[in-house]
């Protein structure tokens, strides 16, 4: 190699308790380039980087920094020989305002001011607990924070997840523009569109260990997935269903769900829509335009300040989750911590419900919910080799976990909201065709997701919110990226100099 | 203002209902006034600093159950000492008493983060240690204070320049309580120490990957409320005028103020301006139940109703909060 | 993920596992340890009469920390068993001569029920943090039980029979009190294990958030909880003054403390999610033999009271060496 | 005249305070001369009983009664008071101050005289239980005093075992328990008032009684009555001192000093072994009062009330 690289991972191990997260991973990285870490759930890579950043220490394994040994043994230890990483959970300090968090990290205000402005967010208070801002300000702020202090290698642990389409063009735009300072990234995510528009090479991890390298180009995508799975994997469109033999209109009969007027606060104001019997119905828009509100108010979480909720014809009003899950209304929502007992086994992880009321209290008939449980794990392929507790199992399998409760439990009505975020491409492969198969069978979805793409490999229509408001419902046929896009900024197809400019739709978000 | 209020609207609450309190006393007993003030203000001084002393390591994430134990030790080491000692000597006693404390408060902290043994768990532990300690250092109550420090509790200070008729509402206990406070709390509340202690109460995982030293920072704030168990238990010698090694009623009334004063069990959230306040509520309702003679255990039941009632308008007013 | 071969295992790690697995083994070793101790600080120690009175103490300790345990296991903590018992303790005591022995320990639960119950929708409904909710309760307990005291001093007070039979009897060797505690103690196991309450129980306390998505009302779960806690309590009362024989107005508080700490050491997690009612039986039993050592041990008191903190610290630092993970 | 009379005590749930207060309650209402009585009553420490003393202060008592927490940490407020013309008596437990009147039971000499007979009991030699009350605790101290007295008295005497009940009944129960499992014999107990738990103690666990001394609390003097093969002695520290302190902050109203600024209640001893000490014990009996209470409900001089008054623990008013 021409160029001495700036950082030199080899040989590194680390394992927890019984788990062994990491066998023999190593990573390279010279001045100037994006390296990607790409890896199936499970695979090692957020370890590598709490490794390579100080969070956690390696049981063996030699890290080069500029050519030099290093160990390094705190966070604070790897910003000073300028290893600033961004990691995959938010890491501001919630109770705190964003001011007390910049001079908590010793982050100078001025760039880092810079940086969010760039980065796409507007009118941002220092004085802003934390904890008020949505997940995906944080994140921003999380990469604002990172980049002020001039990073030479940056580590971004799937930054895009949870960002909205015109976040990640930011995002891009400003990791390109680290390498034109001859500063190195180092890019984790699960989307190969971001991959392949960013990065030089590709380092890919499988069970802990390195498995090789590729130069990013043409083709380079088959390549990558077959080493990061270990077999080659069904193209999407071998296990979708073509988008053609959609289910045949039935505009006579009752909707499963209709949604008339309702509203909830400032954020979501008069939605309207059906929702058919056999449907998947997804929703689209951009960060914080009201779809966390919507999803929360259909599943019970919050009540609606105004509107009405229809369920097969019928009135009704939740005050519970419970209201709603016994309308046969069930949620999986986007972050599995929010929905798992993580200390707990899978079994009882995928039972939850079924004890929920009281008097379902009384004794367990171990057989029964074995087979119940069984059946459901069965159905959604999750891998039990880990099942003592849920927290061992790779996030892709604690995902379907959240999904599998509700169809031991029966579901009419599935409420996904966005479950393939920082998914593999296997595991997300595995979840269209199920959610297909529960519609088939007769059941409704509800599927926000924050990938365009895959709103035509599992949906039948769509719905776009924009700015708490139905602006389009669009068939799936039509439903290609560039319309569904167009369509989330508030520019309707018909209708191309829409008053909605981009600028008002990201400062939608903080507030 | 309204801004602050309403982010402050549980502290703007307390002062109401202490400013309350203190008009339904006057009714209740027309000639409470300045000496009033000035017992109400002497009967706070062990509790303000236990619940000082509790509120530093609520804020970060954990709770202290010796804070009672620690107060009897350093009381009844302080009363040894001056013990047949000259006046002057007593300055020594008190600085040495105060690095004792906080030198107890860091074993408290370390053991905390070498044993990994949850906070709660250890300073149980640490409660029968220190009572222990405090009953090798003394058997029974016994022991003296220097005058002066004594002194410094009786009475009204004489400013030059402000009429007597006003310094006399401001008793010499209230202004060396706001003194002992302020003189710690502000500076730590200005310092990246006093940052990090929030910061690891709010979320210890955060903290640690934004580059806080998460068990050095734990460690100080245990030895911080080491230290105001510290001053605890030299006002408890002062006022007594000798040390006692049983403990007193502080470890759960520090627990109450802080949690009537708004801070948040579980950390990262709070003052210590709160749970001061609620000091001298709980204070000032005994004081009114033993001017209208109620049955004594009356009181007690009172006492525990106000508690619960005022903690569950809390809880229903952060409901309310989070709904709108 | 991968699981490593078994045989790379060398044997340290394996007993590390089996102990992670199976954390009532260091636990009861533990026991074992203490009493091999003290029959070496005072031989002969070890005999029948001896295990009698232990299990006898131990017993009313294990039952306060059977609340602590189901408290602590959805993140919450009962301060007010402790007077909870005593109250039940000393209704019954005074109410034994006007009610006879059924009416009496029917009435004398009443309290400890309505103490619990209170608490539940506090801790419930409200959302009161249940240190400051049964501290509270706790202390308006006290006051109603002094203000009770003051109208039955004349009624004088005395243990029904069948109290002190449970409490300080013996059947073949073995304390009569096991007649309650086992079927009690089994009946909780069971809960835990084999109920959808116990399983709710768990999910509260490790993340309720998740409960409420499955579908779980809450409330209904804490109310049910710290209703069943003062129950709880209540019986301890009636078992305690049985072996006291003093129906004392501050019977039972000694107790809160050490049944906190029995359900710490049997290992249960303060923070919820975490624990069994098993471990919390040794812990009470471990605190038991300790209080016997050191009461055996001749020291002052102020060094007795150093080395019983320091012995509980040292007891839960090897527990959570051993039973944490990597 | 009509007197507001202020109480500070800081011992909550424990039968002899209990009694104390009632004692206070009952002779209030019987003098007549007493409009109010104004109570301050919870379990704290010195520093609280100074805040309870400048209340009453500030609620304008006319006399303080309080059974002080310490001899010597609540001087200050006790100062303040009588400065501002407040009579003050301690019960129970002597204080410090000069300005204030004592009358408390001598508790070096409740220690001394049920150890010396104990002592004398097992013959001057052999071994004995030495069950305190709570460690650090004045009374405690001033106990030990007395009972170190005896034990001087007695070189042949040894203390085979001495622990802290802390005043508990359960922790004093377990504790003699766990003694009596060690099988090292021992020939008498000393107790600090946690006696009838200690009898039970030994007949249920079927061993030999030895000598046992303790109060004359009542559960204890129905035992020394009945149970077959006990041989003991109640010594006498009546909580109704309390009463006869309030009788005395009458009297220094009305405006009688007495001789001394210090009375010392002596205590007696009743031992079930003497026709005398039984008779004594036959008559103090009384079943129908608490265990915890002590049998002396009354102190001829110095209290007027009846039992009837004392049981309904009614002060004026009420
Ligand atoms: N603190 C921990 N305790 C136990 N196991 C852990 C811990 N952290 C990670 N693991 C395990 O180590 C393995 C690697 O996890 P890691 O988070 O590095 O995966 P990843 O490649 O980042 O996956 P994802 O794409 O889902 O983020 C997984 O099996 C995970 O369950
Ligand atoms: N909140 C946390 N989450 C995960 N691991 C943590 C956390 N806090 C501490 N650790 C672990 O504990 C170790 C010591 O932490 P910390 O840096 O606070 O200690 P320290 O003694 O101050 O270290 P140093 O002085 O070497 O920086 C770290 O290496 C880290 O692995
Ligand atoms: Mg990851
Ligand atoms: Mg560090």
């Amino acid at each position: 190699m021409a160029t001495e690289p700036l950082l030199e991972a080899s040989g590194v191990v680390k394992s927890f308790g019984a788990v062994l997260a990491l066998r023999n991973a190593s990573l390279e990285v010279a001045p100037g380039e994006v390296v990607a870490l790409m890896g199936a759930n499970g695979a090692g890579k957020s370890t590598l980087v709490k490794i390579l950043t100080g969070a956690i220490r390696p049981d063996a394994g030699q890290i080069r920094i500029k050519g030099r040994d290093h160990r390094v043994h705190s966070p604070a230890q790897a910003r000073q020989t300028g290893l600033v990483p961004v990691y995959q959970e938010p890491s501001l300090i919630p109770d705190l305002d964003v001011a007390a968090n910049l001079r908590l990290s010793n982050t100078p205000v001025e760039p880092f001011l810079k940086w969010v402005e760039e980065l796409g967010i507007a009118g941002l208070h220092l004085d802003e607990p934390v904890l008020r801002l949505p997940l995906a300000t944080l994140r921003i702020l999380d990469l604002a924070r990172a980049l002020a202090s001039e990073p030479d290698v940056l580590l971004l642990d799937e930054m895009t997840a949870a960002l909205p389409t015109d976040l990640v063009e930011r995002v891009l735009k400003v990791v390109r523009q680290q390498c034109e300072l001859d500063r190195s990234v180092i890019y984790i995510s699960h989307r190969f569109s971001e991959i392949s528009s960013l990065c030089d090479r590709a380092t890919v991890l499988r069970d802990g260990e390195t498995v090789g390298t590729v130069e990013v180009g043409p083709g380079s995508e088959e390549r990558i997935v077959e080493m990061m799975l270990g077999a080659p994997v069904k193209s999407a469109e071998e296990i979708v269903r073509a988008t053609g033999s959609a289910l045949p209109v039935q505009t006579q009969e009752t909707p499963r769900l209709r949604v008339r007027n309702l509203s909830s606060g400032t954020k979501l104001s008069d939605v309207s829509f059906e929702m058919r019997a056999g449907e998947v119905l997804g929703v689209v828009a951009l960060e914080g335009q009201g779809q966390d509100e919507l999803f929360e108010v259909l599943a019970g979480f919050e009540r609606p300040s105004g509107g009405h909720i229809e369920i097969d014809g019928r009135d009704v009003r939740f005050h519970h989750p419970a209201d709603a899950i016994a309308a046969g209304h069930v949620y999986v929502p986007g972050d599995r911590a929010d929905a798992l007992l993580m200390q707990r086994s899978v079994r009882e992880n995928i039972a939850l419900p079924f004890y929920a009321r009281p008097f379902r209290w009384g004794n367990i008939n171990m057989g029964k919910e074995k087979s119940r449980v069984g059946a459901a794990i069965e159905r959604l392929q999750i891998d039990t080799r880990a099942q003592g507790e849920v927290q061992r199992l790779s996030g892709g399998n604690q995902q379907k976990v959240t999904i599998a409760r509700w169809i031991a439990a029966g579901v009419r009505t599935l409420l996904c909201f966005d479950p393939t975020r920082g998914i593999d491409i296997r595991t997300k492969r595995e979840i269209y065709p199920l959610l297909r198969e529960l519609a088939d069978q007769g059941s409704s979805v509800l599927l926000y997701t924050s990938e365009l793409e895959e709103v035509q490999l599992a949906c039948d229509r769509a719905v776009v919110i924009f700015n708490g408001r139905v602006v389009d419902v669009i068939d799936a046929h039509d439903a290609d990226e560039p319309t569904l896009m167009r369509a989330a900024y508030g520019l309707t197809a018909g209708d191309a100099n829409a008053k909605a400019p981009t600028g008002e739709a990201a400062e939608a978000s903080p507030s | 203002m309204i801004r602050f209020l309403r982010s402050h609207y549980w502290i703007t609450g307390l002062f109401a209902i202490l400013a309350l309190l203190l008009v339904i006393t006057k009714i209740i007993q027309p000639e409470y006034g300045a000496s009033g003030i000035d017992s109400l203000a002497r009967a706070a001084l062990p509790f303000a600093f236990a619940a000082a002393a509790q509120t530093v390591v609520v804020i970060a994430g954990g709770i202290d159950l010796s804070i009672a134990s620690m107060m009897a030790v350093t009381s009844v080491t302080a009363a040894v000492m001056m013990d047949g000692a000259s006046e002057e000597y007593a300055i020594f006693v008190v600085i040495f008493v105060l690095c004792l404390g906080a030198l107890m408060g860091t074993i408290n902290g370390l053991l905390i983060v070498l044993t990994r043994v949850p906070d709660i768990v250890v300073t149980l532990a640490m409660l029968f240690v220190w009572e222990g300690v405090a009953l090798m250092i003394l058997k029974a109550p016994g022991g003296a204070a220097a005058e002066w420090l004594k002194g410094l509790l009786v009475g009204s200070l004489s400013i030059p320049g402000i009429p007597d008729a006003v310094t006399v509402w401001f008793p010499k206990s209230l202004i060396l309580l706001a003194v002992c406070l302020m003189a710690v709390w502000i500076p730590f509340r200005r310092s990246r120490f006093g940052l990090s202690v929030y910061a690891i109460g709010s979320n210890s995982l955060a903290a640690f990957r934004t580059g806080v030293s998460v068990n050095r920072v734990k460690v100080g704030a245990y030895a911080m409320a080491g230290l105001f168990a510290a001053m605890g238990g030299l006002v408890l010698t002062m006022s007594t005028g000798i040390g006692a090694p049983i403990p007193g009623p502080y470890l759960l009334a520090s627990v109450a103020a802080v949690v009537l004063g708004g801070v948040v069990l579980g950390g990262g959230r709070g003052g210590l301006l709160g749970p001061i306040v609620a000091v001298f509520i709980l204070r000032l309702v005994r004081t009114d139940l033993t001017f209208l003679a109620v049955d004594p255990n009356i009181t007690t039941i009172v006492e525990g109703t106000i508690m619960v009632v005022v903690v569950m308008i809390g809880g229903l007013l952060a409901v309310r909060g989070r709904r709108s | 993920m991968t699981m490593p071969a078994q045989d790379d295992l060398s044997i340290a790690k394996r007993i590390r596992r089996f102990l992670r697995d199976h954390p009532l083994v260091p636990l009861v070793v533990l026991l074992i340890a203490l009493v091999v101790i003290l029959e070496l600080m005072r031989p002969g120690i070890f005999n029948e009469r001896w295990i009698g009175n232990t299990i006898k103490f131990a017993i009313p300790l294990a039952m306060l920390a059977a609340c602590q345990t189901l408290t602590m296991l959805t993140g919450g903590i009962d301060l007010s068993v402790g007077i909870a018992a005593t109250i039940s303790a000393f209704v019954v005591a005074t109410q034994v001569a006007i009610l006879g022995t059924p009416g009496a320990i029917a009435v004398s639960l009443i309290p400890a029920i309505l103490i619990g119950i209170a608490n539940g929708i506090g801790v419930g409904l409200f959302r009161v943090h249940p240190l400051i909710m049964t501290l509270g309760t706790g202390l308006i307990g006290t006051g109603c039980l002094q203000v009770y005291q003051r109208t039955v001093i004349a009624t004088g007070s005395s243990v029904p029979d069948i109290l002190a039979w449970l409490g300080t009897g013996r059947t073949f060797g073995a304390p009569n009190s096991l007649l309650v505690f086992v079927p009690m103690a089994a009946l909780i196991i069971y809960a835990l294990r084999r109920t959808g309450f116990g399983r709710l129980l768990y999910a509260l306390g490790e993340n309720e958030d998740a409960a409420r998505l499955a579908g779980v009302r809450s409330w209904q779960v804490i109310l049910a909880l710290y209703a069943l806690s003062g129950l709880i309590a209540g019986i301890t009362g009636l078992i305690y003054v049985g072996l006291i024989k003093a129906p004392s107005l501050s019977l039972a508080v000694p107790l809160l403390l050490p049944s906190v700490a029995a359900a710490v050491i049997g290992g249960t997690s303060i923070f919820g999610g975490r624990g069994t009612y098993s471990g919390t039986i040794v812990g009470a039993l471990i605190l038991t033999v300790l209080t016997t050592m050191l009461t055996v041990l001749q020291m002052p008191e102020g060094s007795r009271r150093i080395l019983f903190g320091l012995i509980i610290l040292a007891v839960t630092a090897v527990y959570v060496r051993i039973t944490e993970d990597s | 005249s009509d007197y507001t009379i202020g109480v500070s005590n800081t011992v909550q749930g424990n039968g002899w305070r209990e009694e104390m207060v009632c004692a206070m309650k009952a002779q209030a209402k019987a003098s007549g001369k007493v409009k109010s009585l104004n109570i301050a009553h919870r379990n704290t420490d010195a520093a609280g009983q100074l805040e309870d003393i400048r209340n009453l202060i500030e609620a304008g008592v006319d006399a303080i009664v309080v059974n002080p927490a310490n001899p010597e940490g609540i001087n200050s407020a006790i100062k303040e008071a009588t400065d501002k013309g407040i009579v003050v008596v301690a019960v129970d437990q002597a204080v410090t101050e000069p300005s204030a009147y004592v009358l408390s039971n001598n508790q070096e000499e409740y220690a001394y005289l049920g150890a010396k007979w104990l002592f004398e009991e097992i013959g001057g030699k052999g071994s004995v239980v030495y069950m305190r009350g709570a460690a650090g605790a004045a009374a405690d101290d001033d106990r030990d005093k007395g009972f170190k007295r005896a034990l001087a008295e007695y070189p042949d005497v040894k203390v085979a075992h001495e622990v802290f009940t802390g005043w508990q009944q359960d922790q004093g129960k377990q504790q003699i328990l766990d003694y009596i499992a060690t099988g090292i014999p021992f020939d008498g107990v000393w107790t600090s008032g946690i006696d009838n738990v200690i009898v039970d103690a030994f007949v249920e666990s079927d061993v030999p009684l030895v000598p046992i001394v303790g109060a004359d609390n009542a559960g204890f003097v129905g035992q020394l009555n009945s149970v077959d093969g006990l041989v003991g002695a109640a010594v006498t520290n009546p909580g109704s001192v309390g009463g006869a302190g309030v009788t005395l902050a009458i009297q220094l109203l009305d405006g009688d000093k007495p001789d001394a600024q210090t009375v010392l209640v002596d205590p007696q001893l009743w031992e079930n072994k003497t026709e005398e000490g039984k008779a004594q014990l036959a008559a103090a009996a009384d079943p129908s009062l608490d265990p915890e209470w002590p049998v002396s409900i009354m102190i001829p001089g110095w209290t007027t009330y009846s039992k009837e008054d004392i049981i309904a623990c009614k002060g004026p008013g009420e």
